[in-house]
């Protein structure tokens, strides 16, 4: 999120797509309601299905899955044709009147540099055009023809209402009716919050899609502002915390990245992140990388990491290829990786294709759980009749299940979608030998420790020499890690100005990343993060809910990052002289000499209005209606079908899915197409259940027993499928039995000219728990992932239907 | 840190007397102890059952919404004392939630107390067809040495080209998303100081 | 007398210094009495159910728990028990012509002027309406019972016809207890009565007065013990036997 | 921070008030009470239908606060779980997928269906066991477990087909509006748990005056017909609908249009009632008038004689 969850009581417009908080995040939709009940606001859901979101909502559209981009493009395409847009944010704060470099094209649903065997691009011409000073050209008018504005306008031409409604199968008055209520927030004192979830992630070009929106944000002014941004609404207590902090294949904390191997040394690593602004007076912020990275190898490895030996940068791991979940469990499936590790994940219901999942795991040589609950990932070899028809014999994997802690028995801080650092603390007992987690993670590492001190083996050296300076090694509290994530002075620090006035004296907590070095005198475990447990004490404990002039800030509630901030792009709030766009919803404005307000301000205090742009993280200081290369497939979103769609991609017919999506070749062999599975299926949550966790608690089982398909009444009729009857419903990957409920919430659409019936499918039923035994949308799902992200295609794949007599009995 | 009424500036001590009129005396529970408890009730009123317990701050564990929740427990344990959940209830404090829970917070008493827990360490064996408890010395030992022989076989120094790549890919790692920041750079550290690159955590998904 | 009177077999006079008539065999006096003692604790857990003033009573079951739990089960018994009653003597309480006669004469039966009254069999019309009274009102108690016996039935009846079978089984049962009051003061008024549910004989002179017919047709259909016959192998226990002096 | 309106209180563990009981009754079944001293003030939960997002936190809450568990039953078709109220389930999200004809639009019908705390509760008129059913002034209709004789009357009673009898401990259960949370001043656990603030609760009063700025929203909205469900048949109900088509509450899971007692259990708890204990004085009343006036009916000897005569009769 770049707002919060209490700020979105200040919106004037709730755009839900890709989402359904509601249904997924109910406490925090309240705000939506709150803005519904006291500011007037409304509410848009678009969605397959007309969801418990849309039972409130003002305005509901129906959409196919996997068609969002071009719904938004032809949005866009309305709001520049309508005049609809924030004139004065566009031309300052985003990039449309930069130039694109010559050489630049975009054709049937390709930009320059695409390599067909490589399902790649060669993105050296998606770039500025810069001057000789070497700063970006730009064109205030935004008349020349390669400014972005102008790329944008003819990128979006096409995708007029009439074709939207054509790949999209949202009637075309109610995709008018939905432009016109957004087009009304492009008024400089209106915003409208853009909330979404895995219904945009989950997609072949999931990054884009989101891209998309963010870019109708900006052309409405709409982030950094109260009430506005870009919010993702995020599923798990702690997933950003948990990506914040760099438990990715390709991440280190606070979105560092971890060296490819075309990187071998440090300062081919640190070249090409320069980030040199492309402004004149313009902050780059991530100019301070050096000293985020080196503060972080200081607190990996302390006095083992110096100047001489480049801050250990040999002992991070080099990547050829990324090793996402989905090329991890490629590669399992190949028969090429032994050992493997889930520390409370539940991947065989979690990751796409059951089979191949299944099938992968039987490969391991061991497997260790660790999970306050049993999951159906730690019991994969057990038979479970139709719900997990193994050859248990035959499993030679060996596997531990681990009993680790619940919320309920553990300290510590969770980070939340609007990036609020909240501490928590434990209330009981563990049960039987349960565990901390970071006792399991502390008596292996010691134990792992031990063995290469003691025998040595390969590269010991960044194991042996890892800084682990907790007072109980085989148990690091909460308290030290948290600590260690803020980051402390490793010698006296001094004024720059004044060499003998030590600014930080030695061993205490660093107030924020500000103080951090690159010269090995600061360790940070997360720059981000840093801030969060200084000298004042720990502020992710901070409970004071002061709200001043009810903006719904809540500064003093815990902590967010970064430095506190809880809008980020908080400048933009401001027009270009440093004036709130709505006096009524101010959040930060300029003070004659200094930036002033509710929040603390996303831009140096005293940069003066009109001098640094407000996105101090891009090099431009803009926001990016054109990224340039940093998108695999393409500085502009395109519509791009899912890879098991019902009708060719009407913009580019030769084109089968994301074009930069990887593919492995046995997952491309097992799409399937129309001709066999004619109808869309997607996957969802339901309100009663938490993913695979809450059919183990009683009470949601009982909220809601058991699996079942939703079906509309016209195809439940086609196919004379009575209301509660059994169906199965399979694809070319797998097949389940469910209950079908047919309903009036889900109706066919009519895309390029073709009836859709969409299938819909709750995902919260396995083998173990509470629940009546079922299976998950996972055992139908194909394997394929964003083209940026490799988040799986969970939301958009093709299946069949038939109505059966009932349930496979259990052997 | 455990002490929250140090950090807890704002605790909500409101009642909500509205409801019984102005000026009515109140009989306090606690002066009565336990025993008093049906005396000072109506026949008819069920007897508070929170009356006694310990409330702890938390925050829900399922999304990332975050709402507050106040743990009452049977027993404290920063007295050292065993406790048990009894309740789990929204935090009115929480500027989020205010109080309120969606039907997964409203019912966290039953993932805590689920049948379905894990309470020791339990190891398959090849071929298997069951769970057989072990110690966690004997766990940790194995999976240390398991972990280690595979590094040990696998690791990869340098790639075709020569270059330093000092990485391991033939094991792998995901993280969940409900553990701590805490627990999360601990992890952090562990796996990638081995090289471990197959490390992910549910956000991939 | 052109019309055959239907008797009883196992009624019998027993000749003697004090004739006497057996009235009731064994059997017929215990399953009375039981549908009797069904029938009081019926009322008395019933009423403590129908009027909060006699909600006391269900102290006499341990509670209105149980008294709830008891009182239809009760029930069930008076069904099966009164029903044997009902196989026993339905004949003997169809209506006849001297049961107009009778009820006409209603004054002169509560004067206790009985020379105006025509002679009656076993049964007087009073009676009869008692008998076909409390089956009717069983009948109607065990219907609208069951369907207000949510212990198992619940799911059988929509709460409207719930409603309308608890007025029926209160206005049945009230009904049933103001039949039984008649029954039972009846027992007490007429003099002579009781013995026939509890020693299972009347007096020939009770017979005479009350039940003429009854009596004339024992007589003539010679169900007579003079105690001349060889001891007849009647039915173990007949208490005219034991009575007989 | 600006507090929510209506917020309600975190439960407290120590020095936790009674602030109403026993002495606060001003209906008690099958018992007649002396009126209370002071009124408390009418308190309300009020559930506005359209902030409903039928999540069923107000079920799971529920079930938690009162420590109920519910089976774990089949999936028939509907998002209503359970099917049905239950001895455990006190609360019940009651999902209709309405398309309305004036619009052609869906809409989702979402009602929260639960006991109403009627003014004049038929239940309690039609409870047979004294205290097992109680009003208190505030508005709360309890039922008693402890004085609970299982015998389903208060299901006749009732207009709104709340109560349902458990088939383990034979006691009717219902909502109690969280009396024993009410009682140390905090509110019902479902309107805690509401995130849409979908219920809310305060006094009376509050709760009409709320209703009212929530119809007028919905009136902006374009619901005509929207308005508050506070049937006057039941005198009032202490739990309130704000519902987008008030005019046709049928179409909220059949919502009764205009609730009363049955006139069957009217006449069955009052005339009825008073006419059989008449009935049966009265024939007992006869009984002993009779017997004082005309005494009782005797054999004579003559009767005796003329019995031995006829069956000394030769001709038999």
């Amino acid at each position: 999120m770049t707002n919060s969850w209490t700020d979105i009581k200040n919106t004037d417009l709730a755009i839900i797509m890709g989402g359904n908080a509601a249904e997924a995040h109910p406490c925090g939709f309240k705000w939506v309601t709150e803005a519904k009940a006291n500011r007037g606001a409304r509410l848009i859901v678009v969605d397959p299905r007309y969801t418990r979101s849309a039972a409130v909502a003002d305005y509901y559209a129906p959409i196919r899955q996997g068609t969002d981009i071009a719904f938004l493009l032809g949005l866009i395409n309305w709001l520049m044709a309508n005049n609809k847009v924030q004139w004065e944010y566009v031309k300052s704060f985003t990039n449309a009147p930069y130039l694109v470099q010559e050489g630049f094209g975009y054709q049937d649903g390709l930009f320059t540099g695409y390599d067909e065997v490589k399902r790649d691009y060669d993105r050296s011409t998606w770039n500025y055009e810069l001057g000789p000073d070497g700063y970006v050209i730009s064109d205030e008018t935004l008349e020349h023809p390669r400014c972005v504005w102008s790329l944008l306008k003819q990128h979006v031409a096409q995708y007029t209402p009439e074709l939207v409604s054509r790949i999209t199968g949202t009637p075309k008055d109610k995709f008018l009716k939905v432009c016109e209520m957004v087009g009304e927030c492009s008024a400089p004192d209106k915003t409208m919050t853009s909330m979404y979830a895995l219904g945009w992630t989950q997609h072949s070009k999931g990054s884009q899609n989101i891209r998309t929106m963010a870019m109708i944000q900006l052309i409405l002014g709409n982030i950094g502002v109260r009430g506005g941004g870009m919010n993702a609404l995020r599923g798990h207590s702690n997933i950003q915390g948990l990506t914040d902090m760099g438990l990715m294949s390709n991440l280190l904390p606070g979105y560092l990245t971890l060296p490819f191997e075309t990187e071998p040394t440090f300062e081919k690593y640190m070249s090409t992140r320069g980030y040199k602004p492309l402004r004149p007076d313009q902050t780059s912020y991530w100019q301070n990388y050096k000293s985020f990275f080196v503060s972080f190898q200081k607190s990996m490895w302390g006095a083992a990491a110096t100047a001489e030996n480049d801050w250990s940068y040999d002992w991070l791991p080099k990547l050829d290829v990324a090793y996402d979940i989905i090329r991890a469990f490629n590669l399992m499936f190949e028969g090429k990786v032994n050992g493997y590790v889930c520390q409370g994940f539940n991947p065989l219901l979690a990751f796409p294709n059951r089979a191949k999942c299944t099938a992968a795991l039987s490969k391991l040589k061991f497997l260790v759980t660790i999970d306050p609950l049993q999951t159906e990932t730690s019991r994969f070899w057990e038979n479970h009749g139709p719900h997990n028809d193994v050859d248990t014999a035959s499993i030679q994997t060996e596997v531990f299940q681990l009993p680790s802690t619940c919320f309920a028995e553990d300290d510590g801080s969770l980070t939340n979608s609007g990036r609020w650092l909240q501490w928590h603390w434990a209330a009981s007992t563990p049960p039987g030998e349960a565990q901390r987690d970071t006792w399991i993670l502390g008596q292996l590492f010691t134990r792992i420790r031990d063995l290469y001190r003691q025998e040595g083996g390969a590269f010991p050296d960044p194991i042996v020499n890892l800084n682990w300076s907790y007072e109980d090694p085989d148990y690091p509290t909460a308290d030290e890690l948290a600590k260690e994530i803020n980051g402390s002075a490793l010698e006296d620090l001094t004024d720059p100005a004044d060499a003998t006035k030590v600014t930080l004296a030695k061993g205490k907590q660093v107030p924020s990343f500000a103080a951090l070095r690159d010269d090995g005198k600061t360790a940070c475990g997360c720059w981000i993060y840093s801030g969060c447990f200084t000298e004042a004490g720990n502020q992710m404990a901070r409970r004071d809910n002061a709200d001043p002039d009810d903006t719904g800030i809540y500064s003093k509630w815990t902590w967010s990052w970064p430095v506190n901030r809880r809008i980020l792009y908080n400048r933009a709030s401001a027009d270009v002289k440093g004036d709130p766009w709505d006096r009524t919803r101010k959040l930060l404005w300029w003070e004659g000499s200094k930036w002033t307000g509710f929040d603390v301000p996303d831009i140096a205090p005293t940069a003066k209005p009109g001098v640094v742009g407000p996105f101090i993280m891009n090099e431009e200081g803009t926001g990016r209606l054109f990224v340039r290369g940093m998108m695999r497939d393409g500085p502009f979103p395109v519509h791009y079908e899912p890879f098991e769609a019902p009708i060719a991609n009407l913009i580019a017919p030769k084109i089968r899915g994301n074009p930069a999506s990887r593919v492995f070749k046995y997952d491309w062999e097992q799409f399937g197409d129309v001709a066999e599975f004619p109808y869309v299926a997607t996957s969802y949550r339901l309100t009663e259940h938490f993913h695979y966790w809450t059919k183990h608690a009683q009470i949601n089982a009982s909220l809601q027993p058991e699996f079942f398909v939703e079906i509309g009444e016209e195809l439940a009729k086609e196919k004379n499928i009575p209301n509660g009857s059994w169906v199965r419903v399979w694809s070319k990957r797998g097949s389940v039995e469910a209950v079908a409920l047919v309903t009036k919430r889900i109706r066919p659409m009519l895309c390029d000219g073709k009836v859709q019936h969409v299938i819909g499918m709750p995902l919260h039923w396995g083998f173990i728990g509470e629940t009546k035994k079922g299976y998950g949308p996972n055992s139908l799902t194909p394997v394929v992932g964003d083209a940026n992200s490799e988040t799986p295609e969970f939301k958009a794949w093709l299946v069949n239907v038939e109505p059966i007599t009932g349930p496979t009995p259990v052997a | 840190m455990a002490d929250i009424a140090d950090t807890d500036t704002r605790i909500s001590r409101r009642f909500f007397l509205k409801g019984a009129g102005a000026g009515v005396a109140v009989t306090s529970l606690g002066a009565l102890g336990f025993g008093g408890i049906e005396a000072a009730y109506a026949d008819s009123i069920r007897p508070f059952k929170l009356l006694g317990t310990t409330i702890t701050r938390n925050t829900c564990t399922y999304c990332s919404v975050a709402c507050g929740i106040l743990i009452y427990s049977k027993g404290d344990i920063t007295k050292g004392e065993k406790a048990e959940v009894k309740h789990i209830e929204g935090d009115v404090d929480h500027p989020t939630n205010r109080g309120t829970l969606c039907p997964k917070g409203a019912a966290l008493l039953d993932f805590v107390h689920a049948k379905t827990r894990l309470e020791y360490p339990m190891v398959r064996r090849p071929g298997s067809d069951k769970f057989e408890r072990v110690t966690w010395d004997y766990a940790l030992d194995r999976i240390a040495r398991l972990l280690k022989d595979d590094r040990d076989k696998n690791f990869i120094e340098k790639n075709a080209a020569g270059v330093t790549v000092n990485r391991w890919v033939s094991s792998g790692f995901l993280a969940a998303s409900a553990t701590t920041n805490e627990t999360a750079f601990c992890t952090f550290k562990v796996v990638r100081s081995m090289g471990m690159l197959m490390f992910d955590n549910q956000a991939r998904v | 007398m052109s019309e055959r009177y239907e008797i009883d077999p196992s009624d019998e006079v027993h000749v003697g210094e004090r004739v006497t008539v057996d009235r009731y065999t064994k059997a017929a006096r215990l399953n009375h009495w039981l549908t009797a003692a069904c029938l009081v604790l019926l009322a008395i857990s019933g009423l403590a159910m129908f009027h909060p003033d006699l909600f006391f009573l269900s102290a006499l079951f341990g509670g209105g728990q149980n008294t709830r739990a008891i009182h239809p089960w009760i029930g069930v018994v008076l069904f099966f028990s009164f029903g044997g009653l009902f196989l026993r003597f339905w004949r003997l309480n169809l209506w006849r012509p001297e049961d107009g006669t009778w009820m006409r004469r209603l004054y002169d039966v509560l004067i206790n002027k009985e020379d105006n009254l025509p002679e009656l069999g076993k049964y007087n019309a009073g009676q009869k309406i008692v008998f076909w009274g409390m089956s009717l009102l069983i009948l109607i108690l065990i219907v609208t019972g069951l369907a207000i016996w949510n212990q198992y039935f619940s799911e059988y009846t929509t709460v409207e016809q719930k409603r309308y079978a608890l007025i029926l089984h209160s206005a049945a049962a009230v009904t049933i207890i103001c039949v039984w009051i008649v029954h039972v003061y009846a027992a007490i008024w007429v003099k002579g009565t009781f013995s026939a549910m509890i020693q299972g004989y009347v007096t020939g002179g009770w017979a005479w007065k009350h039940h003429r017919k009854w009596l004339k047709a024992l007589v003539s259909g010679k169900h007579v013990d003079d105690g001349k016959a060889a001891p007849a192998p009647a039915p173990a226990g007949k208490p005219g036997q034991a009575a007989a002096e | 921070m600006t507090t929510f309106e209506y917020e309600l209180p975190n439960p407290q563990t120590e020095d936790v008030k009674t602030v109403f009981g026993q002495q606060d009754l001003i209906r008690r079944s099958a018992s007649t009470i002396e009126p209370p001293a002071r009124q408390l003030t009418p308190m309300a939960k009020l559930i506005d239908v359209s902030k409903c997002i039928g999540c069923k936190a107000c079920q799971a809450a529920c079930l938690e606060w009162n420590d109920k568990r519910a089976p774990v039953g089949e999936n028939v078709g509907t998002y209503t779980i359970p099917p049905d109220l239950s001895p455990q389930m006190f609360t019940l999200m009651r999902f209709t997928e309405w398309i309305n004809p004036e619009t052609d639009n869906l809409e989702w019908l979402i009602r929260k269906d639960g006991c109403m705390h009627c003014a004049d509760p038929g239940c309690l008129k039609a409870c047979p066991a004294p205290g097992a059913i109680v009003q208190y002034s505030n508005g709360i209709v309890d039922f008693d477990h402890e004085r609970c004789i299982g015998c389903g009357y208060c299901v006749a009673g009732c207009p709104f087909n709340i109560p349902r009898i458990s088939k383990t401990d034979h006691r009717a259960y219902k909502c109690t509006l969280c009396s024993d949370r009410m009682a140390i001043g905090q509110g019902p656990a479902c309107a805690k748990s509401c995130p849409t603030h979908a219920i809310v609760f305060g006094t009376k009063a509050e709760m009409t005056e709320h209703a009212e700025t929530r119809i007028k929203d919905l009136k902006s909205r374009g619901y005509q017909n929207a308005g508050l469900y506070d049937p006057p048949g039941v005198g009032g109900t202490h739990v309130m609908y704000v519902l987008q088509h008030a005019d046709k509450p049928e179409i909220y899971a059949d919502l009764p249009n205009n609730p009363v007692i049955s006139p069957v259990v009217n006449l069955w708890k009052g005339a009825a009632k008073y006419a059989g204990l008449a009935a049966m004085a009265g024939m007992v009343a006869f009984g002993v008038l009779h017997r004082f006036v005309e005494g009782p009916n005797r054999v004579t000897p003559k009767d005796e004689e003329e019995a031995k005569q006829l069956t000394e009769d030769p001709r038999s």
